[in-house]
């Protein structure tokens, strides 16, 4: 199978759904780049490149640039999703959702609802998350947990490239709004990535690594920080299973519970703050839901209530990292009780 | 230009039925039989009508928490929307919404907004739909004086004229946001806002329906050609509380009174077509008769009507979640 | 002592702060209103009626009020604050903050780390939360976990009219960004509130009953329904814990793990939606902590994940009530693993 | 007004330090020595200089993204700047803003901010603890083109001029939001927008330090005399790119040399003080090498100092959290 970076399959299946779909349409801050000014079109494709290429071929009325107004245009994804378009709106940081949120939480989130189930409102929002950039506080958190807590939402965040673009293209056909989280720091990593479409139904996890000691349950670039651990520590014969749960809403609490329930020992990674977090939310269902099975209590790995320091040496401490993830999966396996 | 005469008894039709639904809203909240926050649009039922009587089911709306007079204009069933400010199971969105949250998408009507400054963003996306799908249709955002303030309201203007978007946006300006006058926060100028953004801005009578309903057709005759979105200033008064249950100390002696004696939109309508001789005051006051009875009826109907039960609670939430 | 409603405890609470230090402030939408009407001053004294007194008290350049631009004003308090004032905001109904949120988040909560400590912003939101107003998706919600999830935030939910003079007057006088959550239902709720001004510290929890058989977590008006269970089950010689946590952030952890470990078997009862909230993050915390004493899986008692209804034939279904907190604790109670 | 001879000089080596230090950032950047994103404001000198001339400590500014000429026009520790920047524990922030967030408030200095938008609100914060403490402060928020559309800059518009605050909007115009030219992002006019709001509107050459030293001196001391809000529309070019590794592939064929060339703040002020003979070439060239050197002892210092350690880590997240 071909190998593609994150960003390629990101970009390929934006292509791809909207080759098939007239009405899929991109917007967001320099999604092409290039408006108005005298050089280069299609100039940017994302300050990350993402979407570049897109506009050339599907034009600037598909391809739409924006002010910097994010209330404005990822409103504008939302109508234009409630009456009859698939938008793509991209928000460039999630950390800029504070300008912006009423748009997804009040409108795209709770319309179906309050309006009785007669509306439909298939908006995806892409964004980047995640820390490691040296970005600093308001550019590098992840915030999925807050998009997770609103009914209403859909929430994925792909771990690697091939999850993203068969999670892409399922939210972009999904009719839920969806939040679709991509990690900045994962554009380059690749994988093998089928050239033809295929979705990734939401709310099924993957069993990345399989093993009978301990589960280590993680989302988005956590999930290769958990592989990681998984395969320094098979060479110890130590069997580590890492589910990958691809969706944080719908959450497939079925696999994370099953797998939970075989091992008894179950590590939740999570890069995001501790407090009201993924981590808290499958820690407390695990505990609950298996509490004859386990053999040690849910160990949370998660980054610290603080906000992202800038300096790199702090950054890279502040960052659950593979060691910490080993550490605590040593930690309950060692857990007497 | 001149409006026919089933045009002129529709518009009348409409007034009155906002009219008459706001009126018995606010005696049935009185009286205690309608729970939660309600908003009513009396005395300013000449800006939906004016504009809605351009538009067809491919235009759309956006609403504001004041957002009766909206839908009935849009063509919300209105059986179905006292039923929902009951709370009742058959209610326009199941009793789901309630009186903040109307919304017939069918319809073009893309909901009663609880957010000041919700509706204009989502205008813009409808009018790209409009736009892009070559629909012919416009999109309408209707925005409060305090409205105008919010964020959203002001972006979307700029993100219209940017995209040149067929989107209007009606600064419906009743005097007050709340206890507040909108002379005191709005700064600057409706119209002199639109020019900011470039846009054209025309400012207008509320009271006066036929001024109206000339600016809407300029304007919304000016985004179906392309020639994008423009701001249109309306002014008038509301005759009930910020919501129900307000006691108004906030305003001046005498101020609705005597705006609702010497203004109201359905009086200088009647005034101007009897006048000019187009409607007999016979057919008006028949139209007063049947309306007064249908709101009669739908209201003891939607009293009568079945709650939503448990099975309801968790439907609805998503298409469909796994 | 004296009998004062929760609306008169903070509206006092408020005023002693002002009488005290002419630096705090308040500003908010219709918080005095009438501005520029013709008729009375210090019309509303914000919708309920919570801060009327306070403008004529201390004029208009200390109780301000604003257009309808939640984030130009939230935005002004912090800057305020940041620069020498004290300002006490008003964000009407919590479910606004979605058009507001970035000063809250980005700005207050990060001002101190970003700028490596010399910051200091004692801004105080107040806002209201709940449902059971028939006030419908988009003006009953709670939100409380969005805003814990956040470092730099403290987040202080009183549950009843004592709790709310006390903790908000340490709320003013904090010097951390402060978020105070009213439940508009209880407005109008009495408790003995001392006439002088006192303070309740943060991250200390209480007590409202006690109890040898289960621990019932509770926050804001949940402590309420946990208390009227409490009552009910001691008349059947079941021994309730009820722990009123106070203020989500910080959290008192010790409190809650020593009262869980004594009983070994635990409730949280938590208003808001059930992914990633302050039920999951108690039960988390409960369940790895206490994980050798607890006799039975930690229950949690939310709404659904839905937004909520306005009929009134919903909400009352969708509110975690005493019923359903009762049967929760029975149902632990039952639990024999 | 004539500036003094010490003002010029000032105002000259304010000038030149700021370019020299993001000439050397550039470089240290494009080496791999800086992390991160970093936005520099070569090319815009004259207006954070020309503005920040008439403040004092008790004024505060906002800054953007492209804050390391608004952090030094205001009196920012050079030194801890480079070091913030480059991660050190003496840096301005301890290392944990970096560029994006560098701040002394003892200064004035509110923050550069990673919010396109951040600022406005904020100072409009500042100029009401200005106003209520009656310091005789002013507050000035600097936004980019970009940043002008934004819902949380145009709300403050309105709540400065409602509250009628000592509060200045400064529109640093580029041409560009990243690689969208401003010619099309902004619908309308900026002082089109500001007379919209009610504000007196200015637009000024930014390449032009005493056109703007003479705005900022009218619009500062009118809200020093309880005049209210001013905006100035700044309009000038950026020698580097968005960000420090973007090409510029969206700008036209020799648009910044034939600005460097023809334009520039700098060379502008060199050539009007020599010609008028305020200030000798020897001057100038002797504060051109004081600067270099300057910024070259503080780079290498930086790039000793040491990095902050865990202990740092969980420090000042809050006051005090218990
Ligand atoms: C974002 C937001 N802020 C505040 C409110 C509370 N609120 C509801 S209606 C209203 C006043 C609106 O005034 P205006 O826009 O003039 O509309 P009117 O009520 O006069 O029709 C306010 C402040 C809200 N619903 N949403
Ligand atoms: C709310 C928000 N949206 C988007 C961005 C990403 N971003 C950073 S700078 C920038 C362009 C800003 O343009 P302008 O305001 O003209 O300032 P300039 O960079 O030209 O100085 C954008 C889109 C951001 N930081 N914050
Ligand atoms: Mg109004
Ligand atoms: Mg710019």
């Amino acid at each position: 199978m071909p190998k593609k970076t994150y960003r390629q399959a990101i970009n390929e299946a934006l292509r791809q759904e909207m080759e098939r779909d007239p009405r899929v349409i991109l917007m967001g801050e320099d999604v092409a780049g290039g408006m108005g000014s005298p050089g280069e079109d299609d100039a940017w494709g994302g300050p990350l490149g993402v979407t570049k290429g897109l506009m050339p071929r599907f034009g600037r009325e598909r391809v739409l640039d924006t002010p910097i107004t994010e209330s404005a245009f990822i409103g504008a994804a939302v109508g234009a999703a409630a009456t009859g378009l698939r938008p793509v709106a991209e928000l460039m940081f999630v950390d800029f959702f504070g300008v912006c949120f009423d748009q997804i939480f009040n409108q795209a989130a709770k319309f179906r609802y309050m309006f009785g189930g007669k509306a439909k409102t298939p908006v995806v929002i892409r964004t980047m998350y995640g820390a490691g950039f040296r970005a600093a506080s308001q550019h590098s958190q992840c915030l999925y947990p807050i998009f997770t807590h609103i009914p209403g939402l859909k929430v994925a965040l792909p771990s690697n490239a091939y999850e993203a673009k068969g999670l892409l293209i399922q939210a972009i056909r999904d009719d839920d709004p969806v939040i679709f989280f991509e990690h900045k720091a994962m554009y380059d990593e690749e994988a093998e990535v089928p050239d033809e479409p295929y979705v990734i139904p939401f709310g099924e996890a993957n069993l990345t690594r399989e093993g009978d000691d301990v589960t280590v349950v993680a989302m988005g670039r956590m999930v290769n920080f958990a592989n990681q651990v998984a395969d320094k520590l098979a060479k110890e014969k130590i069997g580590v299973t890492v589910v990958d749960i691809r969706t944080t809403s719908p959450l497939d609490t079925e696999t994370i519970l099953e797998t939970a329930s075989e091992t008894g020992r179950v590590v939740v990674v999570d890069e995001s703050h501790p407090r009201c977090s993924m981590a808290s939310d499958i820690a407390a269902l695990v505990a609950q839901e298996c509490f004859s099975d386990l053999k040690a209590p849910v160990k949370m790995v998660t980054a610290p209530h603080a906000p992202v320091p800038f300096s790199p040496a702090l950054e890279d401490l502040y960052i659950p990292s593979p060691a910490k993830i080993e550490a605590a999966v040593r930690e309950v396996l060692a857990f007497k009780g | 230009m001149q409006l026919s005469r089933e045009e002129l008894i529709h518009a009348y039709r409409q007034m009155r039925t906002i009219r008459a639904f706001e009126d018995r809203v606010h005696e049935e909240f009185a009286a205690g039989n309608i729970p939660g926050f309600v908003h009513l649009y009396a005395g300013e039922e000449a800006s939906a009508v004016g504009f809605c009587m351009h538009l067809t089911d491919v235009d759309r709306i956006a609403s504001t928490h004041r957002g009766h007079g909206h839908c009935i204009a849009k063509g919300c069933d209105v059986k179905a929307m006292m039923a929902e400010i009951f709370g009742k199971k058959d209610g326009l969105c199941g009793g789901k919404g309630g009186s903040m949250h109307i919304a017939d998408l069918e319809k073009g009507m893309m909901g009663a907004n609880g957010i000041v400054g919700g509706g204009p963003p989502l205008i813009c996306g409808a009018a790209l739909t409009a736009k892009t799908l070559g629909t012919g249709g416009v999109a309408i955002a209707f925005v409060g004086d305090g409205g105008s303030n919010q964020g959203t309201t002001l972006e979307s203007y700029n993100l219209a004229k940017v995209w040149n978007l067929p989107a209007i946006f009606v600064i419906e300006d009743n005097g007050y946001a709340e206890s507040t006058a909108s002379s005191w926060s709005v700064a600057g100028s409706q119209v002199g806002r639109a020019a900011g953004f470039g846009m054209p801005g025309y400012e207008v009578d509320g009271h006066d329906f036929f001024a109206v309903h000339e600016v809407a057709r300029e304007v919304i005759d000016r985004a179906r050609k392309g020639g994008g979105p423009s701001l249109v200033h309306v002014r008038f008064t509301r005759y009930y509380g910020h919501f129900e249950g307000d006691a108004m100390t906030y305003r001046g002696k005498d101020e609705v009174p005597r705006i609702a004696a010497e203004r109201d939109c359905l009086k200088l309508f009647r005034q101007r077509v009897v006048e000019a001789a187009l409607l007999e005051p016979e057919t008006l006051d028949a139209i007063d008769r049947e309306v007064v009875a249908y709101i009669d009826r739908v209201t003891n109907e939607a009293k009568a009507a079945p709650m939503p039960t448990e099975a309801d609670l968790l439907t609805d939430v998503y298409v469909s979640y796994h």
